[in-house]
């Protein structure tokens, strides 16, 4: 679809800060796992940072992003604080969910970022509503509803789709098809496995995009954001990617095969903008250094944040099951 | 009109005009849920509303009661305050993912920075020979979730009194209406309004035994009532209205008086509300009790078709007589 | 697709007959409503007689049925007893569910008829775990699974056609398009209203048949089950058909136009099979009274045989909550 | 090998070894689920079996819940004896209604002319900081619905004994492995076999109080049971076994040589298991109660991520034996 012109120097910088801050964070993450201080379930997105961060582009601060458990990328560069979000995996009260949601429920209202959601397909509802609530209310807003492959077999999947495209909301879908739900290759649980093809039996706009391009994923989606806002109905992207990591941390990655994954990361998003940038002469020495420099600034700090964070006392265990204030 | 005018209506009138009146004093309500439209819902509940507030808000959804119980959930996070109608009880059975990881769970997962302000509202019970898909009493295993907050509206008051506070809580409410209460008509003020939320109530008043009551039970509850003080037995009547959280204070204080209970419950006696308000009792009025609470509740079977067997099935007033008898006899 | 040729006498006056005993059966059944001898839900395929009578014919004994609460027809085509169902609609002992189902849960094992099912799209998963179990026992048999345009709208329609498309299963989904789901029509609740076109998703392949027609019906649906007989792979059929009568007893029918209503009674499946007969010369005088009396005397009996049946002794009421039998 | 010799092996291995024996036993077995297969399911229970049984027998589902598990159903009355695994209890929220209207009550509906032999497995409860929406324990609350059989194996014993009477069972039976087990070693019979699926199991014997316990909570007990036995308490622990139909008798037989009884459930505690089982208690052992009948049950919140909080959200040891000191306290 695009990717071909070279990202002004500006852009460029940003597109691979953006990468390099997701990539640097869900690396220090498998550590500060290891050392049991993030516990639970948690997925990474290492390997697939351009979806989150080309789609980013294309969004608005009023727009409102729904997201899956395999959400870190999604909520930093959607703007929620790495020290936010890393308070959260601590389980710190300074956690954005409180410390009550952990790795798989990052939630920002401030972002509108409305979580992080561990229900394989739980979150397109949400997203169909979001969007019908902007509608009946006239706001031009998107809302951006990132899922997985896997989520497609779902039958909330077939049911969001069909609302969206019957009551033209402003939703758009962005599929990040890295092949493989949990350890099941798409082949051996989709009978058609181009899944933009499902988006036209609702009639509804859908393009395969290369999810390893960052500028591809921006173009694709600024492009569907665009008509998404203007006709105020849904499209439907299908970011072609792949986990470099396991499903999971618990997930001891038999079912793939070594030279897949090799493959694969001879895509990596981030060497390839990287090349890209070099090669289009915008780089400059130390670009990457600095670059660099600023993010692991940045996790450091988060990790010092969260290290710093209070554990919230065990007499509020029963706060926020029902809201405490008034309606807004 | 006076403060004291009163209007005969039924309770489907009575909803009815809740909804209305929801609808005209708040824009952010609106109105989702399958033939809510064009049919004027299954139960014609909302007839006349479309041609009243349009296709926008009074939304015909499609059969997807996973999608549109989510879309009401992202709605209201997104500002509105919708009103979902799941037609029938049984069928939120398809969307009960939504309701419980997501309506009843987004609050407090987001550590207090979501509400989540939705109204469901659903037809539940038995009685009318539709058989087993179509008979279930679920709302009281629902009263399981933390997070939500069920209503029971017994009563036309409570049907045209509760959606307004409903909509007005920043928690989703849910709202069982109960399918034999549809055609029953009374008196109500004209000016009747919202009512609380909260509190369990009284409707009669009674020394000697406490029943026990929600929903269409508490027809079944009054008219034992009835049928015991002819024999000298005053029972003393209490509706639940609120099925979580459970006003258990107005129980106890009312099983401190009588020192007898028997809760009657339309859902499968296993696992039944009712068992939850005897261990309640149990473990809050023990010492206060001449004899062990009694449940009448539905034989635990899947609703058959005929009505013998489906009357079989359901509580019955003469069985509630029934065991208070016995307790009498038993406890002196 | 057909319906071209004329049927040979024989065969025509079967078809005749089948659509006549659902008729008239049905036609009896408003009455004993009426009567309260009939009660609960009861919902109507008169219109729709064309399809069940269509479908049916390309089904060998052994194949299985899978169908809604709109199921009088199919279960009379299918082949069980005209006194078995309407003992089951008095709710009497002597029915086909021992009158524990009622007109919306027909079940018959001896005809392999798997149910009536009153939640829209709850059959779906069911026809392709009958078909599963064909397919893992080597059998080659067909699962026919009966449902309406609203059930498309469900996420099970989409999770099964998935699952049989995937696993290759022998499940014959055969989409009654009468136009409306309950009070709304199609435009009102499904983006995509070509309903073959949803099939393509997963791979199945699809027909869009005249439902009023018989011949047509039955021609699509014998080179369809031959298909899925012979390949052990899904088909589906979307058949176009229309209800006279209201969606059920409690239904005033105010929502569709009665123009549109009179239009398709001009295509009432069984006049057009007796004007077909008729000009191919096939049909006698005669004929239709033979018939008639035939089916009238059917239905009597079986009314009579309703009539005569035995209430369950309420003491049996928690009898097949749990299987009494030892495991077949 | 001698009838008494025994072997190690971890719940995992001994629900592994009882899928491998019912398959060599009877071809109509097969296994389905999400990741069972290339994955090995998700706590590794299924590892081996594709090689073994190849994936017709070994099938991976898509992500579709509602369809896997209907289509269990499904071929069931076809003649199979599937084995459907729902990865956790969290996701069969989205198969509730083929649960509840067809596995459940199809064999009613028809009058007994369909049988359902089938056998749905799932992952249950909380411990492991999978917050919210992975933490579900609902068994007791699915025990609710008639035409269905649950069990929770608590024990190896079980664990490996319990899914062959089960497949022989012509019910629709639900197991529910409780996520802390898996890794639980200890010895087995190496000819250990078939359990009885009907009865609750004294898996301690004491005088003293009653405590009942299921799945996840068995170890909860028998630990607040060691420490009361060190203050002098002698607990008998009640193992459910069998969460429907329930065996009550056990448990009244219990009660009524020990006076008190706990329900230790890691349910939430309104409309809980433990709530049916003290209402029996109150119908069924009034009278020989020397205190109200106590439940330790789950608070009423999502679980929250945070181990301080879950923990203190969980049923523990150390509340079971407050509960039981006060009791004892309070009713010498
Ligand atoms: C309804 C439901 N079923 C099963 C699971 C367990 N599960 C978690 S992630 C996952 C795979 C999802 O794959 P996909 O949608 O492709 O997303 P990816 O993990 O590849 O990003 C599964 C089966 C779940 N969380 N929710
Ligand atoms: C899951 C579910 N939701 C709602 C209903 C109520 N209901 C019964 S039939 C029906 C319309 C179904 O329409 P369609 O599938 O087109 O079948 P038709 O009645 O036209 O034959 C509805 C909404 C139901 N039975 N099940
Ligand atoms: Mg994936
Ligand atoms: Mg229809």
């Amino acid at each position: 679809m695009s990717g071909e012109r070279p990202p002004e120097r500006e852009h460029g910088l940003h597109l691979l800060l953006q990468m390099l801050r997701v990539r640097r964070f869900e690396e220090r993450c498998v550590e500060l796992y290891s050392a049991a201080k993030i516990r639970g379930f948690m997925h990474l997105c290492i390997g697939e940072e351009a979806v989150a961060v080309g789609v980013m582009e294309a969004l608005q601060p009023e727009d409102a992003v729904v997201a899956t458990y395999r959400e870190h990328g999604h909520a930093l560069v959607r703007g929620v604080s790495a020290a936010a979000v890393m308070a959260e995996m601590y389980g710190k009260l300074e956690g954005c969910s409180r410390g009550r949601g952990g790795s798989m429920h990052l939630f920002d209202a401030a972002t509108r970022f409305c979580g992080g959601n561990a229900i394989v397909g739980g979150g397109l509802p949400l997203a169909v509503g979001l969007a019908l609530a902007d509608k009946l209310q006239g706001h031009k807003r998107v809302t951006a509803c990132f899922f997985g492959d896997g989520a497609v077999a779902e039958g909330e999947f077939h049911e969001s789709m069909n609302l969206a495209a019957l009551w033209r909301l402003p939703v758009l879908f962005c599929c990040e098809n890295n092949l493989y739900a949990m350890g099941t290759r798409i082949e051996r649980y989709e009978s058609e496995t181009n899944l933009a093809l499902k988006a036209a039996s609702y009639e509804i706009p859908a393009w395969s995009v290369d999810g390893m391009d960052v500028l591809a994923v921006e173009d694709a989606a600024r492009k569907a954001a665009a008509e998404v806002r203007a006709g105020g109905a849904p499209c439907f992207l299908e970011l072609r990617t792949y986990r470099f990591r396991a499903h999971s941390m618990y997930d001891p990655d038999l079912y793939r095969p070594k030279e897949e994954i090799e493959r694969w990361k001879q895509h990596d998003p981030i060497s390839a903008l990287t090349a890209q940038l070099r090669e289009g002469g915008v780089l400059r020495d130390g670009d990457i250094e600095e670059l660099e420099r600023s993010v692991a600034e940045e996790i450091e700090a988060a990790i010092g944040f969260a290290e710093a964070g209070t554990l919230e006392p065990v007499e509020d265990l029963e706060r926020f099951v029902y809201s405490e204030g008034p309606a807004a | 009109m006076s403060a004291s005018a009163t209007v005969t209506v039924s309770y489907r009138e009575a909803i009815r005009e809740s909804i209305r009146e929801s609808m005209l004093a708040d824009q952010r309500v609106f109105l989702m849920g399958e033939d809510v439209g064009a049919y004027g819902g299954c139960f014609g509940v909302s007839k006349g509303l479309l041609e009243e507030f349009g296709p926008e808000r009074i939304r015909d959804a499609p059969l997807s009661e996973s999608a549109f119980v989510g879309a009401g959930i992202g709605a209201a996070m997104g500002g509105m305050r919708p009103i979902v109608e799941v037609m029938t009880i049984n069928f939120c059975l398809l969307a009960l993912d939504q309701i419980i990881d997501n309506a009843a769970t987004i609050t407090h997962m987001s550590g207090g920075q979501f509400q989540i302000p939705l109204v469901i509202r659903m037809t539940t019970g038995a009685g009318r020979q539709v058989a087993a898909q179509h008979s279930h009493s679920l709302e009281g295993w629902l009263a399981h979730i933390p997070g939500l907050k069920l209503l029971a509206p017994a009563t036309l008051a409570d049907a045209r009194g509760m959606l307004a506070p409903a909509l007005a809580d920043p928690n989703p409410v849910l709202i069982f209406e109960h399918g034999s209460l549809y055609n029953v008509e009374g008196e109500l003020p004209a000016d009747a309004g919202a009512v609380d939320i909260e509190h369990a109530a009284i409707r009669r008043a009674g020394g000697d035994v406490t029943i026990v009551a929600y929903g269409g039970t508490l027809t079944t509850a009054l008219a034992a009532a009835d049928e015991l003080a002819a024999g000298g037995i005053e029972a003393e009547v209490i509706d639940l209205r609120v099925l979580r959280p459970l006003d258990d204070a107005a129980v106890i204080e009312s099983v401190t008086r009588t020192h007898r209970a028997v809760i009657v419950d339309e859902g499968w006696r296993s696992g039944s509300l009712a068992a939850e308000v005897s261990a309640r009792i149990m473990e809050q009025a023990f010492y206060e009790l001449d004899s062990p609470v009694a449940r009448v509740c539905s034989a635990e079977v899947p609703m058959p078709y005929p009505r013998h067997l489906e009357q079989a099935a359901l509580p019955q007033a003469s069985t509630v007589v029934a065991e208070v008898q016995r307790m009498a006899r038993a406890s002196g």
